[in-house]
């Protein structure tokens, strides 16, 4: 099913170079979203080692169940991930369609699982500002590290968004059968970025909800 | 002005070691300017080009003259690190016969404190001939305790203790500057440091003690705030033993090991429960706010000097 | 061929190829988005020009006479944000980098020509978040915005602000990206590695630094703008929070940022000197390693803006050492550059005015920096007028001398006729001198104690003030000359040939306006970069 | 372009599983400043097998591996200075030095 569109944008020579561009593009692209995400891990880092007891205390209050639901729900999705990228190199439509659903619908489980967190904190009045209320010791860092909290998995839940809006748009394309061995690399690409949001989350989940878990507050 | 060299006064025994080293980067800073400078214009004028389609003689490079040009500057700026790295230390590092001042800095004003406790707003007397250490933090944003005349710079910031230390070496007034960005006021946050001979400073420090502007003895403070209620001296206190504190390597609750300085006694006045001694309950209350930053450094240096067995 | 006969042959270029608003907003050719850049950040330089000539003015009389200190608070600060972020950052790279990246590494766009055009819109899009908070009422925290005065006690636009430096981040990360793959991945036949023309290289190391630096400064305004915005303290001490810890994580973008400032000057410069030598770059493999290196060693010095911040004496010392370090390279590029003039066919052209311009300055610039980075030093001239005289001496004789020398020597390429040559000459002088006279007064001020961002000073200092206006009114003027005489070139100007210079490099094989995709057959490069043989030359 | 067999995703995607599940267990053990350490090891081999298997690192171009070293590099650049501030502060014994 020959598409509309040509396979290879005019400014490229070969179907192989612009391939290798998209793909050192996409890695470029992570690259820098390596350095947004570091510059919240080592502020996360800094203010564990200066405030230990706070930090300590604040993630006792997180959910160590929903937080590990919400790892293997993750762990789940890059495997479907992985599963549709291989696909639409096969150019497998219905494969590619059914695993990006798929993919779709574990983002969403953790978006839902995320939520119910969230909820939580609110009704604990663990939400940094002006409601937050903290009765034990240290209310200051244990705002922060709240503060912390919020931004970080915040931040990671907005690129969750952003990929399952993402998978909304590749997937009336590979409905159609526009991915095949000579051209698959958007779906490559995003495999690419919802991997690295996994991963972020492989980090995120040890050091906000595992670091400190053995000490009694 | 100053003298030709645009110079400030030299008020401090640090000035003309700062100064040296200026120059002496100066000196060489301008060498290499020229020599660039002469070498660009003498080659332009020598090869200008004599026809329109002349071309220049094809030269790769010469590899020993990289190296010579990379590792000479180098070696003059690597020089110029550790001869600095001395010098920062020897400003970092209050000799220990310093005495110690206190100053706030809260948007717009500096407030001075002697040791003995008077006090004053933008001005600071201190007499000349003695190593003065004057400790510092901010009631609201950063600022920055600038005097050119002593060559000394140190940034004062809130919620922490910070230093600078000079020693006066001549008479006069020198200018006081904030050299951090802090708001509206920032340009007009300064005032003098007034130098005078020992005598005078006395004369001076007398004639304010009169006046009731003077801070509570750290002892009343003790008491006021009670702290002994919890820090008695004997065994059966439930708090920490404060005496012969200072400098102790402290075990908290959650298997760290922090060294007791300035900076630690004042978190523990200000916000108790960051880092609890082992073995002891979070129940201090919290003094953030209730006493001010003198009072809170009175009572850092009441501690200090405490000694153990007291 | 006979000009007859070359228009008939002649495909229609980039220019005449179409018309309407919307062939320049909806483009996705490299060189109108080279245009639509040259636009944006010639607006942003008039604003930061305003905001400079109000500073100079505030400062002729030691009170505070023109205007209030929270205006002068807010004037400095407008400065510093408008040049900074809209006008240094972007200028080369996105000018002339966006038009020449794609002809000298022969290809026919960038890797990513949507993204090229989405980056614009992304450049104006944080420029109006910006403006509006310009217009709004203005931001007073300086451009650095340290907590916790910009977080806690600051009631002027800072998250405004701080959302456009956001978003003009995105900018700076697009055209690094496609700078990176482009080079990669679309380089003509024979054109390896050490056949790139040093302009090139200084832009791959400028687009390392793009992406890897501007994140770091996308999460902070963003902590900046979360903290201020929900009222929660993440830098706020009372809370436990590090007002250094801004300073990390700002200054870690923000040193490298001064190297994606002055890199592709450096490019530009090598280009110059080699084009008006009609020689060989002395030493062409140090000096594009060292662009590299720059790139590099840039990310490891961030603490020498901290030494009296609170940071410990032991970090200090290792920055300070590995500041030392970073000067290298700059010290080798500047004996190249001289070097290559060495049994050159040098000639004085405008272009060649701005280069050597540029290498006297920056070597003024580079050796003040180095004196900075000295710790016994900087003590005592850390945020003092030494400090302001240092950045203007490397951004304002340095990256805005590269990019007046790179607009003169492309600009026959780029709109295909030629500039007067008295005219471009005395702008470049009354730059050199205007320049000269307004900052370096402002180092003698420095180290007698002026502080930074002060407008009331004490009288004794008052006559350098007025010889540093006065330079500053110079500089202006040098400024607007090239403004009538390069919009005068466009209509009136003759006619520039392919090659007006006689130069080497892939853009003079070109049309001049090169056609939209740049080459009508792809070159194939078989030489050295910067081959000069006498018989080859073409002039005109 | 690798296409790797269904077979490889399988056996990584269980890796996963039970690392995550031995990162949860010990993390309740009182190991002290080792229980860190393991945290942090195992969600480095996790994200390894991430990248290797599922991102295809392992069959993709040396320039591709470049851009992923130099990615990690530089976050520890800007890790290790700054905790080099954090860690060394007060060892002067000067307040605020």
């Amino acid at each position: 099913m020959a598409s509309p569109q040509p396979l290879l944008a005019h400014h490229f020579d070969t179907l192989d170079q612009q391939r290798e561009s998209a793909s050192l593009g996409m890695w470029v692209f992570l690259i820098t979203e390596v350095m947004f995400f570091g510059g919240l891990f080592i502020a996360y880092i800094v203010y564990r080692t200066r405030s230990h007891a706070g930090f300590v205390a604040g993630s006792h209050e997180l959910n160590v169940m929903l937080g590990a639901i919400n790892t293997v729900v993750l762990i789940c999705s890059s495997l479907t991930m992985a599963i549709a990228v291989r696909a639409s190199q096969l150019g497998d439509r219905r494969t590619l369609v059914r695993f990006l659903v798929l993919t779709a619908i574990l983002g969403l489980t953790f978006l839902g699982i995320k939520a119910v967190e969230y909820q939580e904190k609110f009704a604990h009045h663990l939400v940094p500002g002006p409601h937050f209320a903290w009765h034990g010791t240290t209310p200051g860092t244990v705002q922060l590290f709240f503060s912390l909290y919020f931004v970080m998995t915040g931040l990671h839940a907005l690129h969750m968004i952003v990929g399952i809006g993402l998978i909304a748009w590749l997937l009336p394309r590979s409905m159609r059968g526009r991915y095949g061995p000579d051209y698959h690399h958007p779906i490559e690409c995003f495999g690419l970025y919802w991997h690295f949001v996994d991963i972020v989350w492989i980090f995120l989940f040890p050091l906000l909800y595992l670091l400190g878990r053995s000490e009694h507050v | 002005m100053g003298n030709w060299l645009f110079l400030p006064p030299q008020g401090s025994t640090v000035a003309a070691e700062v100064d040296a080293l200026y120059l002496a980067l100066v000196a060489i800073s301008a060498f290499f300017a020229v020599l660039i400078a002469v070498l660009v214009i003498f080659l332009g004028v020598r090869y200008r080009r004599q026809s329109d389609d002349q071309v220049g003689v094809h030269i790769h490079g010469s590899t020993p003259l990289e190296i010579l040009w990379s590792a000479v500057p180098l070696a003059i700026m690597l020089a110029s690190f550790v001869w600095g790295a001395m010098v920062f230390f020897k400003l970092s590092r209050p000799p220990a016969h310093a005495v110690e001042y206190f100053a706030v800095g809260k948007q717009w004003m500096w407030k001075f404190q002697h040791p003995d406790g008077t006090r004053e707003i933008n001005i600071l007397h201190v007499p000349v001939g003695q190593a003065i250490k004057v400790t510092m933090t901010s009631e609201d944003v950063i600022h920055d305790l600038f005097v050119p005349g002593f060559r000394v710079k140190m940034d004062v910031l809130p919620g922490r203790y910070t230093t600078v230390w000079f020693e006066a070496k001549r008479a006069g007034k020198y200018h006081l500057f904030c050299a951090e960005y802090c708001g509206a006021e920032h340009s007009r946050m300064g005032g003098w440091i007034i130098v005078q001979e020992p005598h005078d400073y006395e004369r001076w420090l007398a004639g304010e003690r009169g006046t009731d502007n003077r801070l509570a003895g750290p002892e009343d403070l003790y008491k006021r705030y009670a702290c002994e209620s919890c820090h008695r001296f004997d065994s059966t206190a439930r708090a920490p033993q404060l005496a012969g504190l200072f400098g102790r390597e402290v075990r908290l609750k959650d298997g760290q090991t922090v060294t007791a300085d300035e900076n630690y006694i004042l978190e523990s006045i200000l916000q108790p429960n960051e880092k609890v001694v082992s073995g002891y309950q979070p129940i201090m209350p919290t003094f953030q706010g209730q006493m001010s930053q003198e009072e809170a450094h009175s009572l850092v240096r009441y501690i200090r000097g405490l000694e153990a067995g007291k | 061929m006979s000009t007859t006969e070359r228009a008939v042959a002649e495909p229609p270029n980039y220019l005449s190829a179409d018309y309407g608003v919307k062939s320049w907003l909806l483009t996705t050719d490299h060189k109108r988005i080279a245009i639509l850049y040259l636009v944006a950040v010639t607006v942003f330089f008039v604003i930061g020009g305003i905001f400079a000539v109000l500073i100079r003015l505030e400062l002729l009389t030691p009170q505070g006479d023109l205007m209030q200190s929270d205006t002068y608070n807010r004037v400095f600060t407008m400065h510093g944000v408008a040049m900074i972020f809209f006008f240094l950052i972007p200028s080369i790279p996105a000018v002339l980098g966006n038009f020449m990246v794609p002809i000298m590494v022969g290809a026919r766009d960038l890797a990513f020509p949507k993204v090229n055009l989405a980056s614009w819109y992304v450049f104006v899009l944080g420029g109006a978040f910006t403006l509006y908070a310009m217009i709004a009422g203005g931001v007073d925290t300086g451009w650095t915005f340290y907590t916790p005065f910009s977080t806690t006690f600051s009631n002027t636009h800072v998250v405004a602000t701080g959302l456009g430096v956001f978003i003009v981040g995105f900018a700076s990360i697009m055209t690094g990206l496609n700078f990176i793959v482009t080079i990669h991945r679309m380089r003509a036949p024979g054109l390896t590695w050490f056949r790139l023309p040093l302009f090139l290289w200084a832009h791959y190391a400028t687009s390392l630094v793009m992406i890897l630096g501007t994140p770091v400064i996308a999460i902070t305004t963003l902590l900046l703008a979360v903290e201020r915005g929900f009222k929660i303290g993440i830098f706020d001490p009372a809370l436990g929070g590090d007002p250094v810890l801004f300073q990390h994580l700002f200054w870690f973008y923000s040193h490298p940022a001064v190297y994606i400032m002055v890199l592709p000057a450096m490019g530009v410069i090598s280009e110059l000197v080699a084009a008006f030598s009609r020689k060989a770059i002395f030493g062409y493999k140090f000096v594009a390693g060292a662009s590299v290196a720059i790139a590099i060693l840039g990310f490891l010095v961030w603490g020498h803006h901290m030494f009296v911040s609170g940071q410990s004496v032991y970090a200090a010392t290792i920055f300070s050492v590995l500041s030392m370090l970073v000067a290298v390279p700059s010290a080798v590029k500047i004996f190249n550059w001289a070097a290559t003039l060495y049994k050159g066919s040098v000639s004085f052209d405008t272009p060649m005015l701005y280069a050597l311009g540029f290498i006297g300055l920056f070597t003024i610039g580079g050796l003040t920096g180095v004196m900075l980075a000295t710790l016994g030093l900087d003590v005592h001239v850390h945020d003092t007028y030494f400090v302001v005289a240092h950045f203007h001496y490397v951004m304002v004789g340095g990256t805005i001398m590269g990019y007046l020398g790179g607009l003169h020597y492309w600009w026959p390429k780029i709109s295909g006729r030629m500039y007067p040559k008295f005219w471009s000459k005395l702008a470049a002088l009354i730059i050199f001198v205007g320049f000269n006279l307004t900052f370096f007064p402002q180092f003698l001020l420095g180290y007698m104690g002026m502080p930074r961002r002060y407008h009331v000073y004490p009288e004794e200092w008052q006559v350098l003030h007025v010889l540093s206006s006065a330079g500053a009114s110079i500089l202006g003027v040098g400024y607007i000359i090239p403004v009538f005489y390069l919009i005068w070139s466009m209509r009136y100007g003759p006619r520039a040939g392919d090659n007006p210079w006689g130069a080497a490099g892939l853009e003079w094989q070109t049309s001049s306006p090169p056609p939209t995709h740049n080459f009508v057959t792809t070159p194939v490069v078989t030489t050295e970069p910067y081959e000069y043989k006498a018989e080859e030359v073409t002039v005109g | 372009m690798h296409v790797s067999p269904l077979r490889v995703y399988l056996l990584i995607f269980s890796a996963l599983m039970v690392l995550t599940l031995t990162t949860v267990l010990v993390a309740f053990q009182h190991l002290g400043p080792l229980n860190d350490l393991v945290a942090l090891g195992i969600a480095g081999t996790k994200m390894t097998l991430v990248v290797l298997y599922f991102m295809h690192a392992k069959y993709s171009t040396r320039l591709t591996k470049l851009v992923l070293a130099s990615g990690l590099a530089w976050l520890l650049i800007l890790f290790a200075f700054t905790l080099s501030d954090y860690v060394s502060r007060g060892w002067l014994g000067v307040a605020g030095k």
